[in-house]
């Protein structure tokens, strides 16, 4: 084979700094994948307009991994010679796969997912509050607002895998600490029928759901409420809304119980960055909103952040040096996009902020802002356990 | 007491449904030998089709179309690929089946994508209060319509010329030759019922309190597989009584995961797989199905 | 090895309400060639199917020579030499005659998948595929050794199930209508062959035909059966006398036409 | 009615089994096809009936009609609601079904209910033995029983021509009779049969011409009555030729031999 | 079925033909030593995007060689295999994998590489003989649904035996090693001026593993089991007639097949170099029914060229999909080059069944045949 021959700098040459992008554009999380990349490229336009980063223009190499496992291990050796690093690697399955690669090839990746367990690696970028936190975040503001009291049950049910697990973290530490009864629900990504959980959660007497799972399944359970007349509120981790959900049958209930908690900002936002963004969404795709504003938000947030990282090593452009500036970060935000982000220490997540948002079709991408960033005292407290 | 009854008609009503897809799939299994891989994509296309065309067209008239394409799709299936094939090579025929599954689920993925699609069907939202029991309206209408339309269809097997027809090609298909049955109109029948039958399953799966349509149903489908086993291949009864066993035992192991956490979390399908393999173990062809006799 | 003494003892079949056979009782003498006649549905094949133990027997016992093997497994029965041929033809279809016939040694060879899996069975397999290759000849089905066995006529068919069932090296050899569907010079010729069989390597047969001529030509004793009942038993000369067999078996004499059931001289 | 021209059979990309048999079967009587094991009787049958095709075989060359229609390569339910119906060689009952549903299937194509009932009593009488199983599942039956039903099935559709391929395969001889009588009186009632036999015998009592196939050809035609006169199916089909006895080797050819296997 | 199958009818008497044997064969000698040439030489000459379809293609062609023996000659249809791919895969990875690894979660046994490999698949063997009481019972399509619950159950214990497996986020994979050399990066073997980095390497121990594999099923199918597994396929009171035992030679056909599973299964882990649950699912299963059946149903050549057509081509038709008339390249919009290499790859396999019922194997023997159209 002839691929790594050229030592030294991959990605990098006089004009160009090429970052590599692993997404799903043709399988079941094709309009994510499609809605990154989207956002990834108008980040990288305005930087390049604005001069590029370290005197170069950043360049994307986007593969398609139709969310396949094996498609992305021969997609990821065929980028990876030729980037300096990963802008996003999408899908847990995918970067689990990939982790030995990634921390062989000393590459910095940065990644759509939250799971504390990918903390402590330096190679892999988790930004924001990672789900424990938002978890906790989340139960802390239900308190607050006084849907939940002292002795009541908080009904979780999380997805198998990544993301309900780290989230069933939070909800644990946050019930014991609240003096709240959790009663736990597990669920695969492919469930589409989630009648027996909500009726099981209505036999626990639970006084509020608090929901990690995909976007369809947040429907599913509000109907399924309904259906079973277990009006409580219902609390949604970031990848629980989807901007169509507000045109199905679930619409009501939706509007009517449901709450997502967050670790990245609106893109109803009401800044000039975020009205920005908005823009050249609108202009590209007219009356068609994004399926998921945070995704929108996240990709372009991250790649800014790329910039910025990559800028803090202009004189030692390897991967090496990427992952000595990642450290060097230690507040970086744009204003309404995002809390302050801090990567000095790999094991510590990015931030512990979150935002609540509620949906409302009068808004763009159907979500609007309840409360703006801020950490829990209970977050504040917790003690992540990185993988 | 109440809550394990509404456990329990819940179940029976998804058990019901996956009745009605396995059915499809066994009816083509059983005329044609042929394994239908696409089964869950015909599903997902006629109900994609329902949830277009309904605000064009109002529900009832969108599901009739979707019913309609699913049924072309099956007859197509049949005509234009499988009738090219010969017809002893089920195993040619079924890896096609695959092939065109690829291409349907490449077409359906990037047209739903992570979305939902409503069904808008006008049982959408309603809820029963029967006694103190609170039962979404569609569940009540699955437990009422599809023993009917299963019943419907046994009896068409049974009692009509066609039926016999179509049992009579299904146990040797050069005697059914002989006998003037034709053959192809025997599977492509078949194909048709396949389609129609999964679509009908499909409304009842993307109905309330389902969001709608979504790609996650192809996975659904998946799962009524057991059901199938667990009652027994060629007995509609089975079917029935399957889904039924297959439904109740999902929702029983839901509804009770704190006490079964030593299963490991989210037990609920693996239960019933592993009722399907004792089932098997102890009737190797199901509760109800016939035992394949061979004398020689 | 001598051939081997068939004793079945007031043998029993059952079937849901059925009673196929009901107490049948006879003895093969070693090296004798002995046939099973009867109308049809008497139960001829379920005797040679509880035989070779395919279906479960519901009483009495079946013994050859010292062995017991009522209610053994088919294949425990074939590992004692039982080798037999079909009503409904069964073979692959989609194999070489070849290796139609290689099936038949399965009992007397013993490589495994691990010895099969390294090389370790080829000069064994190269023995038995010669004897193979004797039997087919002894048949005449030297010449479709290769070809498959779906493609061969009916008659062909026949032959290569009487020559697998050889292929066991069996002692006792049972033929459930071997020469039904052959034309009467090759039903001769079979019979002819299965004779020689007996003689050449010292076999007791069994078998079931409704071709007079064959039965008459090769039987040393026959056993009648009628709705599962043993209803006549001796010789062939004995037998055709015997009233009852005439009126439920073979029919008014008829002599302007059945000439298929005269034996020749 | 039935006029065969010039037919070529083959099946597969293989040497035809058949290379231009001629044959004809008039308004009525019995014609009866003689030969050897694999002379292409069968695969006849096939081709007219159209199920050759569902054995991987085709027609390649010649006509087939059928009441003055071409039917060569047409579907076989095309074929048997003409009125040609077969009666295969193999039998091919329905084995799930039980016997009565075996029958109604073999009525599929009779509209009228009475007629069915008519014919059903007719068959049973014929085979009292399928009265008595009438419940049972076809498939169990023994091999003369499940002979007798796919000879009764072809009978329910009322056919106009019947074909029969190896009717007395595995009949007891006493059965043998009464077929050759059936078939006697179904050519009487006016439903001509074309008949394949091996048991020459009866076929030659019962037919009123024949023909002899070898290797896919007709190498002898006539009046029945002439042909079974002919020493070569007197020799071959009735086993009338003293030469070919056992116990006389006198044929020149050396009985195949087989020595015992020593392991 | 063995590969000769095919083969025009002889009536020559067998002396004759072992003569005429050598001559005859040569031009298909010649052709396989041309095949393992060209495999030999090729990481010299082919970049890792290559090789690494290669190795998953072989990876996948062990495991469909102990399909075919189960479903083509035993004709036991299973959907089970991507279960016995994963306990191959986790079980090496178990067995090789030190203890404590992933902070201290992970168990494993630490191993020597070989050895854990061989060990995965007898293990693997075992977990198909547990089953087989069902496999040995059951028949067609029945089996295949009941072994379709060993990959849901499969599933379910690769997320839940946290220690063994990882849960959902895997485990990572101890390089092979032998002797003292590691099949990894750190390698830093150069051959002629390339560079020999894990898939190089890997590629020559998975050609070997192949080679094996395909020469033993080979083996097997063409002796005495492989004629019992096909006349009890077609006939099991047949075969109980002939002397097999019905029951045990099922269960030994599944333990075989899981056997290879097995093998692929630790192929599959060093290919990918980290195991991973989501990878062993439904889909696996039905790509190793289409790789036998599109490659040649029994025939062990054809499980080779199947899994080759099912493994590399989507990846290369997704690769190399925006050179497709009417498709984008990735992140514009229209019709994506990956949905577009799917509807490919998914008429090419209807395309495939439609003109060669019989698999691209007979598609080859076609083309031999017409090469040399007078055979003596
Ligand atoms: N598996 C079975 N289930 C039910 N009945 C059966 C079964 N096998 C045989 N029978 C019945 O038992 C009787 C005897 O059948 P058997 O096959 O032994 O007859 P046979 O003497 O061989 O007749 P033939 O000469 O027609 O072959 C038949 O009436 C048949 O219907
Ligand atoms: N399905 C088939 N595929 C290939 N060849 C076949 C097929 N069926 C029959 N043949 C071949 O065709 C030739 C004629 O066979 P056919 O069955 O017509 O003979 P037959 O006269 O009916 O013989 P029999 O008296 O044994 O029934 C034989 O050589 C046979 O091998
Ligand atoms: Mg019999
Ligand atoms: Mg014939």
């Amino acid at each position: 084979a002839t691929s790594s021959a050229n030592a030294g700098a991959p990605g990098v040459s006089d004009s160009t700094i090429k970052l590599g992008m692993l997404v799903d554009l043709s399988g079941a999380f094709a309009t994510s994948g499609k809605t990154s990349n989207t956002a990834s490229q108008f980040a990288v336009d305005e930087i390049n307009a604005a001069g590029g980063v370290c005197g170069r223009k950043i360049e994307l190499v986007v593969r398609d991994h139709g969310y396949d496992v094996q498609k992305a291990v021969t997609a990821y050796d065929e980028v990876a010679p030729q980037v300096l690093g990963f802008l996003n690697v999408y899908g847990s399955a995918i970067t689990s796969a990939l982790r030995d690669k990634i921390s062989s090839n000393d590459v910095l990746v940065g990644l759509t997912a939250f799971a504390p367990t990918l903390l402590g690696d330096p190679h892999l970028l988790v930004v924001g509050a990672t789900y424990d936190i938002q978890a906790i975040n989340s139960v802390d503001w239900m308190v607050r607002e006084g849907m939940l009291k002292k002795g009541d049950t908080l009904g979780h049910i999380y997805l198998q895998g990544e993301i309900g697990e780290n989230s069933l973290k939070g909800s644990t530490f946050a019930t014991e600490k609240l003096g709240l009864k959790l009663a736990g629900q597990q669920i695969k990504p492919t469930d589409a029928d989630l009648t027996s959980q909500v009726n099981a959660m209505k036999a626990a007497g639970a006084k509020a759901i608090l929901l990690d799972s995909t976007a369809k399944q947040t429907a599913a359970v509000a109907s399924a409420a309904q259906a079973a007349g277990l009006d409580v509120p219902i609390m949604g981790t970031v990848a629980t809304f989807s901007t169509s959900l507000l045109s199905t049958a679930a619409a009501p209930a939706l509007i009517k119980r449901y709450h997502r908690v967050s670790g990245v900002g609106l893109l109803s936002a009401d800044t000039p960055a975020v009205k920005a963004l908005a823009d050249k969404w609108k202009a590209k795709f007219g009356a068609q909103q994004p399926e998921s504003g945070g995704a929108v938000v996240l990709a372009y947030l991250s790649t800014h952040l790329w910039a910025k990282i990559i800028s803090g090593t202009c004189g030692d452009l390897t991967r090496k040096g990427l992952l000595a500036a990642r450290a060097k970060v230690t507040s970086f935000s744009i204003d309404g996009l995002g809390p302050a982000l801090d990567l000095s220490d790999p094991a510590q997540p990015t931030s512990r902020a979150s935002q609540i948002h509620r949906p409302d079709k009068g808004v763009y991408a159907g979500m609007k802002l309840v409360e703006d960033f801020k950490v829990s005292d209970l977050a504040k407290e917790y003690q992540v356990k990185a993988g | 007491m109440i809550r394990l009854l509404e456990l329990l008609v819940n179940g029976v009503s998804l058990g019901l449904l996956y009745a009605l897809i396995t059915l499809g799939f066994v009816i083509v299994f059983k005329a044609t030998r042929v394994v239908n891989f696409a089964h869950a994509s015909f599903l997902l296309l006629g109900v994609y089709v329902v949830a277009v065309a309904q605000p064009l067209l109002g529900f009832a008239a969108a599901a009739l179309l979707g019913l309609a394409v699913a049924g072309l799709l099956g007859l197509a299936t049949e005509r234009l690929l499988l009738a090219r094939v010969d017809r002893h090579n089920h195993h040619a025929m079924a890896i096609l089946t695959i092939g065109l599954n690829v291409v349907l689920t490449a077409e359906l993925t990037r047209r739903l994508g992570e979305q939902v699609l409503p069904l808008g069907a006008p049982w959408d939202g309603h809820v029963v209060h029967l006694g103190s029991l609170t039962l979404p309206l569609t569940v009540v209408i699955t437990v009422v319509a599809v023993p009917v339309l299963i019943g419907g269809l046994t009896a068409l097997l049974t009692l009509t010329g066609w039926g016999l027809a179509m049992r009579a090609s299904i146990a040797d298909a050069e005697g059914a030759a002989l006998a003037g049955i034709r053959l192809r109109r025997v599977s492509a029948t078949a194909w048709v019922l396949g389609g129609l039958l999964a679509t009908a399953a499909g409304i009842g799966l993307a109905s309330f309190p389902s969001p709608g349509v979504s790609l996650s149903m192809e996975s659904v489908a998946i799962a009524a597989f057991p059901a199938a086993i667990i009652g027994g291949f060629d007995s509609l009864g089975g079917a029935i009584a399957g889904g039924l066993i297959v439904g109740v035992v999902q929702v029983l192991v839901a509804g009770h995961q704190d006490s079964l956490a030593f299963l490991g979390l989210g037990a609920g399908d693996v239960v019933a797989y592993l009722v399907m393999i004792v089932v098997l173990l102890w009737r190797p062809s199901g509760l109800f199905g016939s035992k394949e006799f061979s004398r020689v | 090895m001598n051939p081997p003494r068939l004793v079945v003892d007031a043998v029993s079949v059952a079937f849901s309400g059925l009673l196929a056979l009901d107490e049948v009782s006879f003895t093969v003498e070693p090296g004798t060639v002995h046939a099973v006649i009867g109308p049809n549905g008497a139960g001829k094949s379920s005797l040679l199917n509880a035989l070779c133990g395919i279906y479960p027997v519901t009483g009495g016992r079946i013994l050859l020579d010292e062995h017991e093997v009522t209610r053994q497994r088919p294949d425990r029965v074939a590992a004692l030499g039982v080798g037999r041929t079909f009503q409904n033809i069964v073979v692959s279809p989609r194999e070489s005659v070849l290796d139609n016939l290689m099936v038949g040694r399965h009992r007397l060879t013993r490589a495994g998948l691990v010895r099969t899996a390294f090389w370790l069975g080829r000069r064994e397999q190269r023995r038995h595929e010669a004897r193979v290759r004797e039997i087919a000849e002894f048949v005449g089905l030297s010449a479709r050794l290769d070809s498959t066995a779906g493609r061969l006529a009916y008659g062909d068919l026949k032959r290569l199930e009487f020559a697998r069932a050889l292929c066991l090296e069996p002692r006792l050899l049972i033929l459930d209508e071997p020469v039904a569907g052959l034309n009467t010079a090759e039903s001769r010729e079979l019979g002819r062959l299965v004779v020689a069989a007996r003689d050449a390597l010292g076999l007791t047969v069994v078998f079931v035909e409704h071709d007079m001529g064959v039965v008459m030509s090769i039987a040393d004793r026959i056993t009648v059966l009628d709705f599962g009942k043993v209803v006549a038993g001796g010789t062939p000369a004995e037998v055709r006398r015997n009233p009852t067999v005439i009126s439920a078996y073979l029919g008014a004499p008829d002599e302007d036409t059945h000439e298929a059931e005269r034996t020749p001289r | 009615m039935l006029e065969i021209e010039g037919l070529a059979v083959r099946y597969g990309a293989r040497e035809p089994v058949l290379h231009g048999v001629s044959l004809a079967v008039a308004e009525a009587g019995v014609v009866a096809l003689l030969g050897a094991n694999g002379a292409g009787k069968t695969s006849l049958m096939r081709a007219v009936s159209g199920t050759v095709a569902l054995h991987g075989g085709s027609v390649t060359a010649g006509s087939i009609r059928f009441l003055g229609q071409e039917i060569a390569g047409a579907n076989p339910a095309g074929v048997v609601a003409r009125g040609l119906v077969q009666v295969p060689e193999g039998r091919h009952v329905f084995g799930p079904l039980t016997v009565e549903e075996n029958l109604d299937a073999g009525a599929i194509t009779v509209r009228s209910r009475e007629a069915r009932t008519r014919t059903r009593h007719q068959v049973f009488e014929m085979f009292p033995r399928l009265a008595e199983r009438r419940r049972q599942r076809a498939g169990t039956l023994s091999g003369g029983e499940q002979q007798m039903l796919a000879i009764a099935r072809a009978l329910m559709s009322q056919p106009k021509l019947l074909l029969l391929d190896e009717p007395s395969l595995g009949l007891a001889p006493r059965l043998v009779k009464q077929i050759g009588e059936t078939v006697r009186e179904i050519a009487r009632d006016g439903v001509p049969v074309l008949l394949v036999e091996q048991n020459a015998a009866m076929a030659l009592s019962v037919a009123h011409s024949a023909y002899l196939l070898e290797l896919g050809r007709v190498v002898l035609t006539g009046p029945a009555g002439e042909l079974s006169h002919s020493d070569e199916v007197r020799r071959l089909y009735l086993g009338e030729d003293a030469e070919a006895d056992a116990e006389d080797p006198g044929d020149g050819r050396a009985a195949p031999q087989l020595a015992r296997w020593t392991a | 079925m063995s590969d000769d199958a095919i083969a025009p009818a002889r009536l020559v008497p067998a002396e004759a033909r072992a003569r005429t044997l050598l001559p005859r064969r040569l031009p298909a000698v010649a052709a396989v030593v041309a095949a393992i040439v060209v495999a030999l030489a090729l990481p010299l000459y082919v970049d890792a995007f290559w090789l690494r379809i290669g190795l998953f293609a072989m990876a996948s062609a062990v495991g469909a060689l102990g399909l075919t023996i189960l479903f083509g000659a035993a004709g036991q249809l299973s959907l089970g295999h991507a279960f016995f791919v994963a306990v191959g895969t986790y079980g090496y990875a178990f067995l090789s994998g030190g203890d404590g690894g992933d902070g201290g979660r992970l168990a494993g046994l630490g191993l020597p590489p070989l050895v854990a490999a061989v060990l995965a698949t007898l293990l693997t063997g075992l977990c198909g003989l547990l089953f087989s009481p069902v496999a040995s019972r059951l028949r067609g399509i029945y089996l295949g649904i009941a072994s379709l619950g060993l990959v849901f159950l499969g599933h379910h214990l690769l997320l839940n035996l946290r220690p063994v497996t990882g849960g959902y986020d895997g485990r990572s994979v101890t390089p092979f090693a032998l002797g003292g050399f590691v099949f990894s990066d750190a390698g830093g073997l150069v051959v002629l001026g390339v560079p020999f980095g894990a898939v190089e390497n890997l590629w020559y121990l998975f050609l070997a593993v192949t080679v094996v594999a395909m020469l033993v099923a080979r083996n097997v199918l063409r002796g005495r089991p492989g004629r019992a597994f096909r006349l009890m396929r077609d006939s099991e009171v047949g075969a109980a007639a002939m002397g097999v035992r019905v029951q045990r030679t099922k269960a030994a056909a599944f333990v075989l097949s899981s056997m290879y599973a097995g093998a692929a299964g630790v192929l599959t882990a060093l290919a990918f170099q980290r195991a991973v649950p989501d990878y062993f699912d439904l889909h696996l299963s039905v790509d190793f029914l289409a790789m036998i059946v599109l490659g040649g149903l029994g025939s062990t050549s054809g499980a080779i060229i199947g899994a080759t057509f099912v493994v590399a081509l989507p990846i290369v038709l997704s690769r190399y999909a925006d050179v497709l008339p009417l498709v984008v390249g990735p992140g514009q919009d229209g019709l994506e080059a990956s949905t577009a290499a799917q509807f490919v790859y998914g008429a090419l396999v209807v395309v495939v069944m439609l003109t060669q019922p019989g698999g691209l194997r007979a598609l080859l023997h076609t083309l031999r045949d017409r090469r040399r159209p007078a055979a003596p």
